[in-house]
């Protein structure tokens, strides 16, 4: 459905950085940034949590400590992809003052799939679609107060979609 | 369906097993045996062909059998070249007795 | 070429919701191509979305993000027409950025 | 009321066994003995998966898998929110309104400048006396005005026909099939392709698409035959991308380990004829997204 696109006037800047920069980054000499106003936020891209094999691992690096699981957490993902290759995966919590939503798919190369911050005056409330190589618990975990809970949700694959 | 589809390989691959073990009752292979075996295989699959039925792993294994004749593996290639012709026959018997059986499946007024 | 990105911001009140779908590969460096060479690792690492000069919403992505990926999210304090800035940078040095206002 | 040739529905390698199949055959080739009128056999057909599926509605048969099962649905669902065709119907729209080198465009080989017609196709041509697709006719339009054929399985073609499919959205399938003899010869190839068991696993079309839509062969859910071509092209995950009919239908011929045939040959495109004559009446919901 084409829907509103026609709606809103778009202004387009597409930039593809010189090749200087990308052996600069290759070699991890600079970090790269988003949009310049992130430097406010505290946080960076977590190069190194998305890198981990291990789920347990990578919460402690993104995060320092360990989740408790949380009833007011309300992970909602299918049970069966009907492929891996995209599977709608979607969470919402009632805790306060979130900061930051996470998904970690433990059987995924890469485990930890996707970091959300959430600024002050954002809900706790999101929907993106994610590749799952096979049948495994989606966790969720959702930063709150300081404290980070946690969510769990078996999705049956059986076509993988590691990276299709 | 799955396990039709395994019971369906499982006879394609005993024929083609059969196929093999007959090729061993003869010593080593010369590359005119495989020319035989090989033309055997691709006229099959050519009829197969004008039946507008051909087979994946009958092309497979044909591709497989001029592979290991290249590396002068005459043994692997009839193997190969035996298995296609197999193949290649039974997708004829299939195309031909299907001329009329696709009727079995209509649903009819 | 057309921008790779797509967004839908209707605002409801107090509350905008926002959805994203983006032209992108994701590629997760695991996936082998016909030649059965692994296709190198493509994909979003970071995507901002900026309303009145401030993040409202950040996503750091990995390579398990779907290819051409969507993310929904809602935030506060918008109004109907406000501009809405949305940019992304992925892993090779690519980017795109577009502007879009919200309905 | 609708019947299936075979009793029950249960896949048979009793196909290779020759005795039996010359014994069913002879009773069926004496049913079928007689006139047929396509009209009916198309009542018949829609009858049959009405029947096998009482609570869907008619007009959801369009939408293939997610009309039979609730958790692929939702899936589906939360895609249409924003589906993943969206910029091959986009870049879609500008070809077509891009002109060819001689100036002309597509618009110009459609009635209604190409909008809102997809539900006509495919026609018969009665002045070359075959089955002409809609893919074939953007092809026939391109070369007629000096431009090269583009791929049937290709991207383009799929965003062409994507563009042309949306114009058409909840239009019903309008497919007319002439009193003509070559056309009902056309139609009747179609059906033959459709029911013909092929290649290693000896599936027909009708093995998934009439006995056992609904169930699923690996992860996917089998679509139901009815309607099954109202949702193309579409974007299939499992290509990561949009696909035409064409490349559909090869798909689906090598899943059976049969080889493909070639793109628009005679008979994918009797098949397509055959296809869309027995949804008449359902409407075009293409583009569509798929597993």
């Amino acid at each position: 459905m084409t829907g509103s696109k026609e709606r809103f006037p778009i202004t387009r800047r597409l930039v593809l950085r010189g090749a200087g920069a990308i052996a600069l980054v290759g070699l991890g000499v600079v970090s790269l940034r988003g949009a310049p106003a992130l430097a406010a936020a505290n946080d960076k891209y977590p190069e190194e949590a998305f890198k981990q094999k291990d789920g347990k691992e990578a919460i402690k690096l993104l995060y320092g400590r360990t989740a408790e699981p949380s009833d007011k957490i309300k992970l909602d993902a299918p049970e069966i992809a009907e492929n891996g290759a995209v599977v709608p995966i979607s969470v919402s919590t009632t805790l306060a003052d979130v900061t930051s939503i996470a998904f970690v798919v433990p059987e995924n190369p890469n485990v930890l799939a996707a970091y959300y911050r959430i600024p002050q005056g954002t809900l706790p409330n999101i929907a993106n679609r994610l590749k799952m190589a096979k049948t495994t618990s989606i966790i969720a975990l959702v930063e709150s107060g300081g404290k980070l809970f946690s969510a769990t949700k078996e999705v049956k694959v059986t076509v993988g979609g590691c990276g299709g | 369906m799955r396990r039709l589809s395994k019971t369906l390989l499982g006879i394609f691959w005993l024929l083609a097993s059969v196929a093999g073990a007959e090729r061993s009752a003869f010593a080593a292979s010369s590359e005119a045996d495989f020319k035989q075996a090989y033309a055997a295989a691709d006229a099959a699959e050519k009829e197969a062909g004008r039946l507008r039925n051909r087979w994946l792993p009958t092309e497979a294994a044909l591709a497989n059998a001029r592979k290991a004749a290249e590396k002068n593996d005459f043994d692997q290639a009839i193997a190969a070249a035996r298995e296609a012709e197999v193949l290649a026959k039974a997708s004829i018997f299939q195309a031909t007795s299907e001329k009329d059986a696709w009727k079995n499946l209509e649903i009819r007024p | 070429m057309a921008s790779s990105i797509r967004v839908r911001a209707i605002a409801n009140g107090d509350t905008t919701e926002v959805q994203t779908l983006i032209q992108h590969p994701m590629d997760s460096g695991f996936i082998k191509d016909d030649k059965g060479q692994f296709i190198p690792a493509h994909f979003i690492q970071e995507l901002t979305f900026e309303h009145n000069g401030k993040p409202v919403f950040v996503a750091d992505w990995g390579t398990a993000v779907s290819k051409d990926p969507y993310v929904k999210f809602a935030f506060k304090g918008a109004a109907k027409g406000d501009d809405l800035k949305v940019s992304w940078i992925d892993n090779k040095g690519g980017s795109d950025s577009a502007t879009f206002k919200i309905a | 009321m609708a019947r299936i040739g075979r009793a029950g529905s249960r896949l048979g390698v009793r196909s290779l066994s020759m005795p039996l199949a010359v014994l069913l055959l002879a009773i069926t080739q004496a049913a079928v003995a007689g006139n047929v009128d396509p009209a009916a056999e198309a009542r018949a057909f829609r009858d049959y998966f009405f029947k096998k599926f009482p609570n869907v509605k008619a007009d959801d048969f369009a939408n293939g898998p997610y009309a039979l099962n609730e958790d692929m649905r939702r899936q589906w669902e939360e895609k249409e929110q924003f589906p993943p065709y969206e910029f091959s119907l986009e870049a879609g729209k500008e070809m077509f309104a891009k002109p060819f080198a001689n100036g002309k465009h597509y618009a110009d080989c459609f009635p209604d400048q190409g909008i809102g017609i997809r539900q006509n196709y495919p026609q018969f041509d009665a002045a070359s006396g075959k089955v002409v697709t809609l893919e074939l006719a953007l092809n026939e339009c391109r070369t007629a005005n000096g431009e090269k054929a583009i791929s049937y399985t290709g991207e383009d073609m799929a965003a062409l026909t994507a563009y042309m499919a949306f114009t058409s959205r909840g239009k019903p399938f309008d497919v007319k099939l002439p009193d003509d003899a070559r056309a009902r010869e056309a139609y009747e190839n179609g059906k033959r392709y459709f029911y013909t068991r092929r290649g290693q696993l000896n599936f027909s079309c009708a093995t998934c698409h009439v006995q056992n839509p609904g169930e699923r062969l690996r992860a996917e859910v089998l679509a139901p035959a009815l309607g099954i071509l109202n949702a193309m092209p579409i974007y299939r995950s499992d290509w990561g991308g949009m696909g035409t009919i064409s490349r559909r239908f090869i798909t689906c011929n090598s899943q059976v380990r049969s080889v493909p045939l070639e793109p628009q040959s005679e008979e994918y495109r009797d098949l397509e004829y055959f296809l869309s004559y027995v949804s008449n009446g359902l409407p075009i919901s293409g583009p569509g997204s798929r597993p």
